[in-house]
């Protein structure tokens, strides 16, 4: 039974990721999961420089999912290249930096920083944060900022790039002909959907951001629809993610059209969830004789 | 550290402590490695919620491999708790954070200071600390707990491991006001201070500490969504840059719940 | 206390109406609800001629929802004047007719049609519907097209007129801009957010139609948003929904900014939503001592 | 008819009948007005879940004021519903439907048809045929069902209302093959039938009624949301003009879910 999938030359042993700020490093569910067994661990955004991130609350709970505007805190390219990388060197996994910036300058400089680290395998470029006014607005939901800020990584770039597109748009498959056109290696969707909760007995918003981005079950549908509408009007590799809980959820990502699939916020519900994944798409392809999980992809026209 | 886990824990028992507050029982490994000042995340089975709920841990039996959680209803997940019933099985997170650094008492005075539901992880702090051996043994264990009203908790399990004294709202047992009211109102002393309550209560106990030359440590409380250091939900602002996340941020679930007074920026 | 709002000169006797397409023209429901509690029937799309609407499988549940691709099958404006209305004519609840088409001489001529009928207190005009293919693209998802069949109706319509806009948008601010500047009274959001589901097992679409529209709970946070967002870029009264199942989340809705609320979806699981959530209005308000409900409408700024 | 309810349910009992297949009773106010081949919604208590599962009326005893549920596990509804014991309480929504026209059969030759899981409404439909006043009795009560295999259910009780045939696919009881070709093999005469099963046996039960110049009525099945009648998502083709839809869609959850075989444009 063959489980690997490639993307843009990169061979991962299985279609099963993390989705970018769920899963730290991998670091912090090291204890719950064997990161060997995942196709890929895809890290929480770096920036060129440490950011703080957005006051607290930071996180709330809705029906089936949750909302969350952490704001991209990080350590900065130096202090996670020194530490989180080097942390992966032990892992026979394949790791996929999320890069953040505020300006296009930003994110040229994570980018170039880390060309040379080895133990970078892609770079997935996060313009859809939606709690970061300067990222979302500016880059992810206007094509022909997409197609700018894409063609210019690719000049710098020596990892293959991921662009990591926003569901806050009209069209999706726009954005990702965009991306594809400015010679984008590979496109993942969905980031978060933006969304708002208020705690009408306190009268305050449950973010202290207002908005937060909605993940988890809840998206599930609309972010299969995105992947169905993007595997349609591109030829690049998809990864998918969005609510993805299980074995099925992940499956039926791959056969809207998605090469490899994340699992984000679910993660936060069941600490196993990504070897659980990994294990119950292996038992999908004996139960139904798939011998290549690449015979799935966009099987469902 | 020991490896966290998610697992299915055994409901051992339950009871109603107070209005609204529950006394719960749960059989798992975590009690093993359990420490006072650590926490749980405590899964609902209504599929709406889908987050853990962090509860500190009140009291450890190794014995019998339980640890008791002891919460108060305030909304969903914990209603749902309130439910169980001996036997049942639910899915627990754990164990999570750092728990008090009881080392820090060693042949001092120390008090231990809890308000409202910040009360039962002391519970197990002051267990410990009378129970310390002597080469680690405070010279004094006092307990200061502010309620409400007189719908107490814990209170005479206190009494067992400390100094009892308690402080509440209306004035109806003890001294009339907050844990600090208490500290002044029955001269209270002491050197070194585990505390868990409302983020005031926190404030307030940091500039008594402050005032007093006394060490404080402090449990605090935000929002989680992971409860394991991977998401940045859960972040208290602090004075010097983190080890972790080189701003001033540390996260509550795993660089925490308590902290150095000293370090916090509230 | 008084829990009546007004909307472009029509006074409700309270902010809670039932959303299009999820409880008929009320006959369904009135075994399970008086309709004299209502503030509003909002009835099915309607449009110029009897629809047969999409294939089936129609309707399909999702975590915390469903997807709905209808088709907005109706019986025409003819049937729907001397059956649903007359139906209504016994009722002490206020009408509001839903209005749909495929090209905006289908709308007028529906518009037009109602503009005589008594029983009619206003016209939603859906032209959001992620179900038919026309009316979706081409006037709910463009803001120009927006503004021009907004304007057009307004030009024969005698009743006042609310916009009802579609999720599927990178900017609802925008669009919202739009209804108001071409003269709309009022503006109801959110329609259901396109999705899709994948039945791994059969390898085939959930529904016949492959996409529906996302609604219930699931769909809430997105829904609060934009009604904020809205209420923020506009001044013309909203009527909000999207996940309404409870007093509360009525409550959150117009906290945000809404003048009236619709519950859709949730009748589907309790069909007593819509009466509950009126007497859980005048709970919230008697525990808080709110006098006018009018006094909530945005207050978490 | 009588006005729908939505209202909680008492399990009475629960017993397994076949591989997969549960038997219900339900105490319940409805009962008193439920016909056969009329429906209720069961509501899963899973928050993730929020549409009524439409199951059919199986059994009615108006005098324990209960209703019968036969029902399949086929997903996680039903997988929950398998897990209700008695004195749990459950709602449901109902009485829906319009239920089996027993009228049409006075004085007739009259089949219950079942296929599967469609089996179970045809029971209370051929308790009453058979139990019906002497003017509109049936002259013959006849009941074909069709299984799999061995595992049949429900069996035995037809037999107390009917001649009872029993096709497998497998030929291990009765007739190998579907109800038709028990209708064949058997020589089992009808004016009317009566079924309810996948949508080829009703299709093939058409076709043979038609050629046979039988009287058909057929109950339907289609994903529903509301069951009322207020969302369209569960129509069929009708061959005319539907008196509610104006288009040739009946609503099956109103309209039918048993209609005239003359009227499906299946
Ligand atoms: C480290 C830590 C230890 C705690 N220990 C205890 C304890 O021993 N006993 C006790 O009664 N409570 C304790 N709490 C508070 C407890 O976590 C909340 O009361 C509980 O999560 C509420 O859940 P709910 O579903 O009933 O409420 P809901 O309001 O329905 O919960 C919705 C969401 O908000 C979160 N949430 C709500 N209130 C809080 C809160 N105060 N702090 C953090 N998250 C919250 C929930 O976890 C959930 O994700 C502790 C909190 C923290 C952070
Ligand atoms: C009028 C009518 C009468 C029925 N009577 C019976 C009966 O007596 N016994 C019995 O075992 N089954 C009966 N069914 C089928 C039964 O409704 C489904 O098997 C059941 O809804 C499956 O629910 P689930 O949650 O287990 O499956 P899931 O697949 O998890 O359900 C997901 C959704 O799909 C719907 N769904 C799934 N299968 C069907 C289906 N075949 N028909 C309609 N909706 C479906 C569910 O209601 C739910 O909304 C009847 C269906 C109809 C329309
Ligand atoms: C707490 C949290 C933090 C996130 N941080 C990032 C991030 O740093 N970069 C990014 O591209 N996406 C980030 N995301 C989005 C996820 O990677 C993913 O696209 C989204 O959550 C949808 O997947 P899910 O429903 O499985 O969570 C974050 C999501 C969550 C819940
Ligand atoms: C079955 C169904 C049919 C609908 N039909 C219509 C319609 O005819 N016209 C319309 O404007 N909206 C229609 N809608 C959208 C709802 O009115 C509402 O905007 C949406 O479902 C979000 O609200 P909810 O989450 O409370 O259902 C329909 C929704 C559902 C679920
Ligand atoms: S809860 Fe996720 S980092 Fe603390
Ligand atoms: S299920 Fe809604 S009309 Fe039949």
């Amino acid at each position: 039974m063959n489980t690997s999938v490639e993307i843009a030359g990169v061979k991962f042993k299985n279609p099963v990721m993390t989705a970018s700020g769920t899963f730290g490093s991998g670091m912090e569910y090291a204890d719950f999961v064997d990161l060997n067994k995942l196709g890929a661990v895809v890290t929480k955004g770096v920036a060129n420089v440490p950011w703080p991130g957005n006051p607290t609350p930071r996180v709330t709970e809705v029906y089936g999912g949750m909302l969350n505007a952490i704001g991209l805190q990080n350590p900065g390219v130096e202090v996670f290249a020194n530490r989180d990388l080097k942390f992966l060197k032990d892992y026979d996994t394949k790791v996929i930096v999320n890069v953040c910036g505020k300006s296009v300058e930003d994110y040229l400089e994570v980018v170039e920083r880390l060309g040379d680290e080895e133990r970078v395998d892609m770079l997935e470029i996060n313009v859809s944060c939606p709690n970061v006014k300067e990222g979302a607005i500016a880059f992810g939901q206007k094509s022909a900022a997409l197609y700018d800020i894409t063609s210019r990584i690719k000049e710098v770039a020596k990892q293959p790039i991921i662009m990591k597109l926003s569901p806050n748009v009209t069209s999706i498959a726009e954005m990702a002909k965009a991306a594809e056109a400015a010679g984008a290696d590979a496109i993942s969707l969905i980031n978060t959907i933006t969304g708002m909760k208020i705690d009408i007995h306190k009268r305050k918003f449950a973010l202290a951001n207002k908005t937060g981005g909605l993940s988890g079950p809840a998206i599930k549908p609309v972010a299969v629809r995105m992947v169905y509408e993007a595997a349609h009007a591109v030829n690049i590799p998809i990864i998918g993610m969005g609510g993805i809980a299980n074995a099925e959820d992940a499956i039926e990502f791959i056969m809207a059209g998605a090469t490899a699939i994340a699992v984000g916020a679910m993660n936060f519900h069941d600490p196993y969830t990504t070897e659980k994944v990994v294990e119950g798409i292996e038992e999908y392809m004996t139960r139904y004789g798939v011998q290549d999980i690449n015979e799935l992809r966009g099987i469902v026209e | 550290m020991s490896k966290k886990s998610m697992a299915a824990a055994r409901v051992l028992s339950q009871n109603l402590l107070a209005e609204g507050i529950y006394d719960l029982w749960l059989e798992t490994p975590i009690a093993q490695d359990a420490c006072p000042g650590q926490f749980v995340g405590v899964y609902p089975t209504n599929k709406s919620t889908l987050l853990p709920r962090p509860i500190s841990i009140c009291e450890v039996d190794k014995e019998r491999s339980a640890i008791r959680l002891v919460y108060r209803v305030v909304g969903s997940g914990t209603a749902e708790f309130a439910l169980y019933q001996p036997e049942d099985y639910i899915k627990i997170l754990g164990v999570l954070g750092n728990g008090f650094p009881l080392e820090a008492a060693a042949g001092k005075k120390v008090v231990v200071m809890g308000g409202g539901i910040g009360v039962p992880p002391l519970l197990e702090t002051a267990k410990r600390l009378a129970a310390a051996e002597t080469a680690v043994k405070p010279v004094k264990v006092s307990a200061v707990m502010g309620y409400r009203n007189s719908e107490t908790f814990l209170s005479e399990e206190f009494a067992k491991y400390a100094d009892m004294f308690t402080a509440t709202e209306d004035g109806s047992i003890g001294t009339k006001g907050n844990v600090i009211d208490a500290m002044r109102e029955q001269n209270i002393e002491a050197d070194v201070i585990f505390a868990c309550g409302p983020m005031p209560m926190l404030r307030a106990i940091k500039n008594y500490a402050q005032e007093k030359g006394i060490k404080a440590y402090l449990s605090l409380e935000e929002r989680m969504a992971c409860g394991v250091g991977a998401c940045l939900g859960c972040i208290c602002k602090t004075t010097k840059v983190d080890h972790h996340s080189h701003v001033n941020n540390a996260r509550i679930c795993t660089d925490g719940p308590v902290f150095d007074a000293d370090d916090l920026d509230m």
